[in-house]
């Protein structure tokens, strides 16, 4: 039984979190190997379940009751196939991190504010995806909040890591009490906490309303939906890399898997209108994620917010599977749910490796801001390739995973003419342009990202004197980037394996994937539309191969080096180039005064001054500014009015208790 | 086991009073430090050993004024092991502030001797088969603690004592008038003398009661035992309280006494809910209790004071729990049994941290303790620890009983829900956001290097207990709490 | 007899209130004093008649000791502190005399509109032992509060527990009611040790943000 | 056989675009410098300037990296995939399958993202200049032609080129959304092509172009392979907008030789006439401002959102 053996491995994580302490304090230059292996093999055997599950059907599937937990109901646990597709999500990446931590994890200074606590994260997040009772869940959800807040804040001596670990904890337990919330009105006052009973009971829809809303708060907060995503570009970053990595790539995803089980498991029949809130969340997080992400300076806070990004085109296609499933069109519902899924998947993948690229370059040059890196190129050769890769993947460019995934997205899309309600006839083509504004943006954001930090001169000593990493790194990124690659030329088996999901999600599955011709895949029928990764990454091959051939064979293959050229003034000091906010500037004068009220201030002297020009550039972040900047204010201004209760006289106190006492009388002699 | 205790010469339950009672005269009479903290010990833990037997063994309610029922031998069995490893801690922790000189020698004998009289009234509190005698307990118990926040003779602490002592007195008075109302109510039904103030008589007849005069007894009562639960904004005494005793006594303040007059409040408030006519008790906690919430949540954001912090905390709780038996119900009814339990344990152990951090650090502001976990790991990772338990994160205990009240309320009444689940964030953010300072950051300076190991014990077996308790509870506990919710109706 | 002692009981209740009311008009505090003094004695009566009335001699000892103690002993002591504080000169009330009184009306029809009909299957003593028990106990607290001075102050909480023997005696057999009253006086005991030895406080106004900006946690 | 004769046409097709493409960028020049009343080079000018460059060493800057190298190559494979797969003299070819215009469009998108990378890689304010504004424009033609495709797709019910041309071919009736896709089409064409008025392939040494400062480092057989690339995507977008608005005269897969010669005559008439509007159209208009840019390419937005929201709220139009 899968089940079994998954929960005794996340028994087995628990169990090296726990004795991690020990080893450290007997040989600490033992520890990282030993806890990272031991992470590595835990969560390979975790993928061997989540793969059997998932393909191996009924026989692999199954459930656990467990007398812990919530005492009269205990633990149930469970693994359908939603959980196993998970399940994979969450332990190639836990894998990958694991061994790439192998080698990243000895740069650590203080291990023994990452080691215990790495292995405990792993196993708050599979233990989220394996959980079928809401008390299970959100133990295991807080957790896994609980042990990455401990790895946020393992480099504690940087005033902005501690608050963005307060920012992220204060975040993540709103986001538990909503859930709990949710998980409450599911259960109703009899407390029926178990999965399959919030399955069968019957719920009124305004309870099922309440509970999408209350999951949206809560599992998107979790997830980065904006406005919620403000705790992600600080915390994530804040993190070792392999630990960004995970919270970025795979912890988001369990958010995901939150959202996705609540409402399109439990939560009972959809209204239409849900995919109309889903959808504009959803778009909105995507564009302005990537907006903030074009403009970071930071290469892990920039990470952060294309996650925040990511998710909401995740999120755009769960609305879009809403909106299909409440019109009961399943095919078309089956096709929303699995390219948002596939997405996930895709994200995971490729956000790792991504993180792991910035976790080079951290440990290489010593330095995250990219305003001060450029030619990475030359010095980490191998980083730059791989960091390449990611940045094709994510931009959404065949022949690569984000493509299909997104593909999929605007065919779903383009199903919606069929819906009924006008309001969503509106939105999903609105939503389907923001997705494309999204993509094209994410473009732009690594290119900026690719090319000022690994192309073009070293702009500081820390750049120009940067070493390549070691090898277990390279070769976890290695990994992925073949995955991103197979998972992009050969989407087919990917998708089919996803199809008991849909089947569970909303009825429905997308046609089989055929083999062949060419490995291509079609999302509703061959005659709409088809793809083949393959046939496309092929053809690339062949063509650059023989464009190279017939050149150097036929023309000339000297090569002379020289001088730039610059149109005939190149400069050789590095401060000429193209900086990372030079490369945004356009696009932050084109959006930046509706998103960020950006505004630049010139202050050019008089002639004949000798003051240097100053240009002062000013962004505002308005979720920040409207949301959040307001409540804080709203919480300490109330907290210093209340703060007088604290040194009024005794008899001031005394006057209270007569207060309450004559209310009280007062009260009871008017009941009767 | 049982054929044992028979052959003893005195039940269980009288050694319970007895054994403190005997050992406060004893203690009184000790000057030694290290004698009379290992005596204090001692019998500490032979009162909670007596305690454990009355989960096998009760006494008959006839014969005796005291009575154990499924009820008060939680209070009673929590209240004497938190008794028990509080004088664990109370021995390093007080041979410390000798050391220092902060504690002169000759309270010694004082504060051992208040120390177990402070055992012996709350133990009668808790057993105590009539209103009147738990009254007497309950005033009994104040006067004592008064004695032991002043204990330090400084200016703050005998404000800080003098504030409880008024404020407690008053309190105490109310509720001594809500007593005599209760008899009043029950003498036409029960008839004159002792029987109208026995709480198994008074409980089983409550339906025949007045129930206007009910009424009025509970609106006295709640707020007479109220003030001593610290409900705002009855609360004020609390802190200053806490604050400025000796921390073996503020974790015996947030650890017990609170729970004694939590227990007397429950007693009346069965008594209300068994008189079909009287006014539902339910509204008044409820709306109480959340107030407590919320102003405390408040409160606790500008706290520069490290125990003053934890103690708006437990008015906090105390919110919580109020709360939830205000809710009623089986499932919030055992949710507030659970976190009181918890919360007893979990603030009982942050006070042992708090009180060794304030020792190492050589102060109690805040503003100048940081970095713990780096420069005393240990400590630093238990407090963490035990924040996070006290601020309802899991696999702690607490979780589980926010879980359950939140969960239930908001399928109950979700309007209620809303205040609630405001309360608990607002005090999360302040509990944590103190927490990041304390125990991040670069570590501020200590001023011992301890010469003294502290006692870790009592902390690690509090939160070892806490943790189990959040994610296993066993079986016969779960149905005792079950059943003592449901006779909290 | 019934009827007269019935009445007598009522008289002396009524008569308690009445002192009580002088207590809050007294502004000076040797007047003070002596007020709560009256009302010991009008209480020790009270306790007396019930104990008559009841055939309960247990509570002729609570009668003995709000005599003594409360009647002699404790005026006295406190008398002779004023005279060493030098505190003896005047009172400062908490928004005047006359919205003081206003409130003690108030309070008064409070508790009779809150006791009458809640104790109305009570036998009438006790019913309207109750409620003037009840507006002696109200007025005792509204006189804390209003008034800054600690002697008052105490003097206050005095005159609240005077209301409490008052209803614990009237309800009939309640037993405990002598421990109780015991155990009151050792409270009302260690206040005026309390004050004696420690002089914590002349008034427990001073415990304001400026004084205690040192010691306890100030405001940044 | 069949097998062979589709593998075959493709062949053919793949050729052929590439054969064509010089040609086209010199019948616009040419016919640009007669309507500027020059005399103006040979059409054949693009292929001699391109075997001279492919001839000569490249001359590459002392810190090009291999990304600068290599990306030429990429540059052209990726255009030369996508312009093999838009439907020209036929449709129903046999790989068209393989991608859809979405998928054309993104294969064009990663072209542009080494580009604009091959840009910044020697790190010269030019390359920069040019890699920035390139991105920013793509920004907003890049969900244009998406809403284009939608409009499209929306009315043909599929995004895959040969069923919308045979779909067009049989349906041919006119509708608003499809006029505003045209128009936004064009727009989009006219911005990857890096055409007047956003951008103008002549110049060099003015400061807002957009196209050349990236190539601007490249020498030799790199940039004539840069060139080709770029010849190609203006072909493709002329195919292209052929292929969906007028899509007559193609010959289908089953046709025979003579109705693919049909094709391939028409298909080149269509590019003539094609090449021919857009001179004009430059030749009458001036070059805009960079940020005057975003505005016109967000009009193509617009144009391809309100043709995808009309067929959406009512499949009428």
């Amino acid at each position: 039984m899968p089940i079994v053996a998954a929960l005794l491995s996340v028994a087995g994580l628990a169990g090296v979190a726990m004795v991690a302490p020990v080893i450290i304090a007997r040989r600490t230059s033992w520890a990282t190997p030993i806890v990272y292996g031991a992470s590595f093999v835990l969560a390979a055997v975790l993928l061997v379940c989540g793969l059997l599950a998932l393909l191996g059907g009924a026989t692999f599937q199954g459930s656990v009751h467990l007398p812990i937990g919530l005492p009269w109901i205990g633990a149930h646990f469970a693994l359908d196939p939603l959980s196993a597709a998970f399940l994979v999500i969450v332990d190639l990446g836990a894998m990958v991190a694991s061994f790439y931590a192998i080698g990243y994890g000895a740069h650590e200074e203080e291990p023994g504010r990452v080691l215990p606590f790495y292995p405990a994260f792993l196993a708050g997040m599979n233990l989220v995806v394996l959980s079928a009772d809401a008390f299970g869940f959100l133990v295991a959800w807080e957790f896994m909040s609980l042990s990455s807040w401990a790895l946020v804040m393992a480099h504690h001596h940087d005033a902005e890591n501690r608050r963005a670990g307060y920012v992220y904890l204060l975040m993540a337990s709103f986001g538990t009490l909503m859930l709990l919330l949710a998980f409450g009105l599911l259960a109703g006052p009899d407390g029926d906490y178990v999965f399959s009973a919030m399955r069968s009971a019957e719920h009124v829809p305004w309870v099922s309303g309440l509970v999408l809303v209350l999951m949206l708060l809560g599992a998107g907060s979790k997830a980065g939906l904006v406005p919620l995503h403000v705790w992600l570009p600080l915390a994530h970053p804040a993190a070792p890399s392999h630990v960004s990595a995970l919270m970025s790539g795979v912890m988001t995803k369990v958010a995901i898997y939150g959202f996705i089980r609540v409402v399109f498991d439990l939560a009972g029949e959809p209204a239409w209108w849900w995919a109309v809130i889903v959808l504009i969340l959803g778009a909105g997080s995507a564009v302005l994620g990537v907006l903030h992400a074009v403009l970071q300076r930071d290469l892990k806070r920039l990470l952060a917010y294309s996650t925040v990004e990511n998710v909401g085109i995740v999120f755009i296609g769960l609305g879009l599977g809403l909106a299909f499933k409440t019109n009961d069109m399943d095919g078309a519902a089956a096709l929303a749910v699995t390219a948002s899924i596939f997405h996930a998947f895709n994200h995971s993948l490729f956000k790792s490796l991504l993180f792991f690229g910035a976790g080079n370059v951290l440990t290489g040059a010593g330095e995250r801001d990219i305003e001060k890196l450029g030619g990475l190129v030359h010095r980490m050769p191998e980083t730059a390739y791989l960091f390449l890769g990611g940045c094709l993947a994510i931009s959404a460019l065949p022949p690569l995973n984000g493509f299909v995934s997104e593909w999929l997205i605007l065919q779903a899309i383009l199903l919606s003419p069929d819906l009924p309600q006008w309001a969503l006839r509106f939105l999903v083509p609105a939503s389907g342009a923001m997705l494309a504004l999204a993509a094209a943006l994410a473009a732009a954001c690594f290119v900026r990202a690719f090319g000022i930090t690994f192309l073009s001169r070293p702009r500081s000593p820390a750049a120009e004197t940067a070493r390549e990493v070691g090898r277990w790194q390279i070769r976890a990124m290695y990994a992925l980037m073949a995955l991103c690659l197979v998972a992009g030329v050969f989407p087919g088996p990917f998708l089919d394996a996803l199809s008991p999901v849909s089947q569970l999600l909303v009825g429905g599955a997308m046609p089989k994937q055929p083999i062949l011709p060419h490995f291509s895949i079609i999302p509703i029928s061959e005659s709409r539309s088809s793809y083949s990764g393959f046939l496309v990454f092929f053809f690339i091959l062949m063509a650059s191969w023989a464009a190279i051939r017939v050149i150097h064979n036929f023309a000339s293959r000297a090569v002379r080096r020289a001088p730039p050229w610059d149109c005939g003034f190149p400069d050789p000091s590095p401060a000429t180039q193209y900086t990372a906010d030079s490369f945004a500037q356009p696009i932050r004068r084109v959006f930046g005064p509706i998103a960020f009220r950006a505004k630049t201030d010139l202050s050019m002297p008089l002639p004949g001054d000798m003051e240097p020009a100053r240009l002062t550039l000013s962004l505002r972040d308005l979720v920040w500014e409207f949301i959040y900047a307001p409540l804080e204010g709203a919480v300490l201004y109330a907290a210093e009015r209340l703060n007088v209760l604290q040194f009024l006289t005794i008899r001031s106190y005394l006057s209270l208790v007569f207060a309450a006492l004559v209310l009280l009388l007062v009260l009871v002699a008017t009941w009767a | 086991m049982t054929a044992f205790l028979h052959q003893l010469p005195f039940a269980p339950i009288d050694a319970v009073l007895v054994v403190p009672g005997i050992a406060a005269l004893l203690l009184a009479l000790i000057p030694q430090y290290k004698l009379g903290a290992r005596v204090n010990m001692l019998a500490s833990g032979i009162t909670f050993l007596f305690a454990l037997t009355l989960l096998v063994e009760r006494p008959d309610p006839t014969v005796s004024i005291l009575f154990v029922d499924d009820l008060n031998v939680v209070f009673i069995v929590l209240g004497t092991f938190v008794g028990f490893t509080t004088s664990i801690f109370s021995a390093s922790y007080i041979g410390h502030e000798i050391e220092i000189g902060r504690l002169k020698p000759g309270y010694i004998r004082f504060y051992h001797g208040m120390y177990q009289a402070l055992s012996f009234s709350m133990n009668l509190g808790l057993t105590a088969n009539n209103v009147g005698l738990m009254w007497v307990a309950v005033e009994l118990a104040t006067l004592t603690t008064v004695l032991m926040v002043g204990l330090y003779r400084t200016q703050a602490a005998l404000e800080a004592a003098w504030k409880y002592f008024i404020l407690g007195s008053v309190g105490i008075a109310l509720a001594l008038f809500g007593t005599i109302l209760i008899y009043m109510a029950a003498r036409p039904v029960i008839g004159e003398g002792h029987d109208a103030m026995v709480w198994t008589t008074l409980i089983a007849n409550a339906a025949a009661f007045s129930p206007e005069l009910l009424n009025v007894a509970f609106v006295f009562l709640m707020l007479g035992y109220g003030t001593k639960v610290g409900l705002a904004p009855l609360h004020a005494w609390l802190p200053d309280a806490h604050a400025e005793g000796p921390t073996p006594i503020s974790a015996v303040l947030s650890g017990l006494l609170l729970n004694v007059a939590l227990y007397a409040l429950l007693r009346f408030k069965m008594l209300l809910a068994a008189n079909p006519f009287a006014v539902a008790p339910g509204p008044l906690l409820v709306s109480l209790g959340l107030v407590s919430l919320i102003f405390a949540a408040f409160m606790l954001y500008l706290r520069r004071d490290i125990k003053r912090l934890f103690a708006y905390s437990s008015i906090e709780h105390m919110g919580l729990i109020a709360f939830a038996f205000g809710m009623g119900g089986p499932l919030a009814n055992f949710a507030g049994l659970l976190h009181m339990t918890m919360h007893s344990l979990t603030k009982s152990a942050i006070f042992f941290a708090v009180g060794q951090v304030a020792q190492v650090k050589g102060t109690q502001k805040i503003a100048d303790i940081r970095g713990l976990t780096e420069s005393h790991p240990t400590l630093g990772w238990s407090l963490v620890v035990g924040v996070a338990a006290i601020a309802g994160l899991p696999p702690m205990g607490i979780f589980t009983s926010e879980f359950l009240l939140v969960s239930s309320t908001f399928a109950r009444e979700p309007l209620l829900a809303i205040p609630l689940v405001a309360g608990l964030l607002l005090a999360f953010g302040a509990l944590i956001w103190r927490l990041t300072g304390i125990a991040f950051g670069k570590p501020s300076p200590s001023v011992v290097n301890a010469g003294r190991r502290p006692s870790m014990l009592p902390l690690i077996i509090h939160l070892v207990l806490v943790l189990i308790a959040g994610l296993y509870l066993p079986g016969p506990l779960v149905a005792w709490f079950q059943n003592v919710a449901r006779m909290l109706g | 007899m019934e009827r007269f002692s019935l009445d007598a009981a009522h008289l002396l209740a009524g008569g308690m209130v009445l002192v009580s009311f002088m207590m809050l008009y007294q502004n000076r505090i040797l007047g003070l004093l002596n007020v709560f003094a009256a009302h010991a004695v009008v209480l020790s009566l009270s306790v007396a008649w019930q104990a008559y009335v009841q055939a309960a001699p247990h509570l002729f000892v609570t009668a003995a000791i709000a005599l003594i103690l409360k009647a002699i002993i404790i005026p006295v002591a406190l008398h002779r502190m004023v005279l060493r504080l030098g505190v003896h000169r005047d009172i400062e009330t908490v928004g005047g005399i006359g919205l003081t009184m206003l409130m003690g009306i108030g309070l008064v029809a409070l508790s009779m509109v809150v006791m009458l009909p809640a104790a109305a299957e009570a036998d009438p003593i006790a019913r309207e032992d109750l409620a003037l028990a009840l507006s002696v106990i109200l007025l005792g607290l509204l006189m804390m509060v209003t008034r800054q001075n600690a002697i008052s102050q105490i003097v206050g909480f005095m005159s609240l527990e005077n209301g409490l023997v008052l209803a614990a005696t009237g309800a009939r057999g309640m037993p405990l009611v002598v421990e109780i009253s015991v155990a009151f006086s050792v409270l009302v005991a260690f206040i005026v040790i309390g004050v004696f030895l420690f002089r914590i406080r002349e008034r427990f106004d001073t415990i304001d943000t400026q004084a205690l900006d040192d010691f306890r946690e100030g405001r940044e | 056989m069949g097998l062979i004769l589709a593998i075959l046409v493709q062949g053919i097709q793949m050729v052929l675009v590439l054969a064509l493409a010089p040609g086209l960028v010199g019948f616009t020049r040419k016919v640009k410098a007669r309507l500027l009343r020059r005399q103006g080079p040979s059409i054949l000018q693009p292929y001699r300037d391109l075997l001279r460059l492919v001839r000569k060493e490249a001359v590459l800057a002392d810190n090009a990296s291999w990304l600068f190298r290599n990306a030429p190559y990429l540059i052209f494979a990726t255009t030369w995939v996508a312009a093999a797969l838009v439907p020209t003299f036929a449709s129903g070819l046999h790989f068209s399958w393989a991608a859809d215009l979405i998928a054309i469009t993104a294969l064009l998108g990663s072209a542009r993202f080494f580009l604009a990378l091959a840009g910044m890689d020697i790190g010269t304010s030019f390359g920069g200049i040019g890699s920035s504004r390139e991105m920013l424009f793509s920004t907003l033609a890049e969900p244009a032609m998406i809403m284009i495709v939608f409009t499209v797709a929306l009315v043909a019910g599929s995004t895959q080129l040969s069923t919308v041309a045979a779909f067009m071919v049989n349906h041919s009736t006119l509708r608003v959304s499809l006029g505003l896709a045209l128009i936004g089409l064009i727009i989009v064409a006219l911005t990857e092509n890096a055409r007047v008025p956003v951008d103008n392939p002549a110049t060099h040494l003015e400061l807002t172009m957009v196209h050349e400062a990236m190539v601007l480092e490249y020498s030799g057989r790199h940039l004539a392979v840069i060139e080709l690339a770029s010849a190609l995507k203006l072909l493709l977008y002329i195919s292209l907008i052929a292929c969906i608005f007028a899509p007559w005269g193609m010959a289908r897969q089953d046709d025979g030789l003579l109705g693919m010669a049909i094709g391939a005559v028409t298909w080149v008439g269509k590019l003539a006439v094609g090449g021919f509007l857009m001179v004009v159209f430059e030749t009458a208009i001036a070059k805009m401002r960079v940020f005057r840019v975003p505005e016109f390419v967000g009009g193509a937005l617009m144009l391809g959102l309100l043709g995808t929201l009309l067929l959406f709220v009512s499949r009428s139009f």
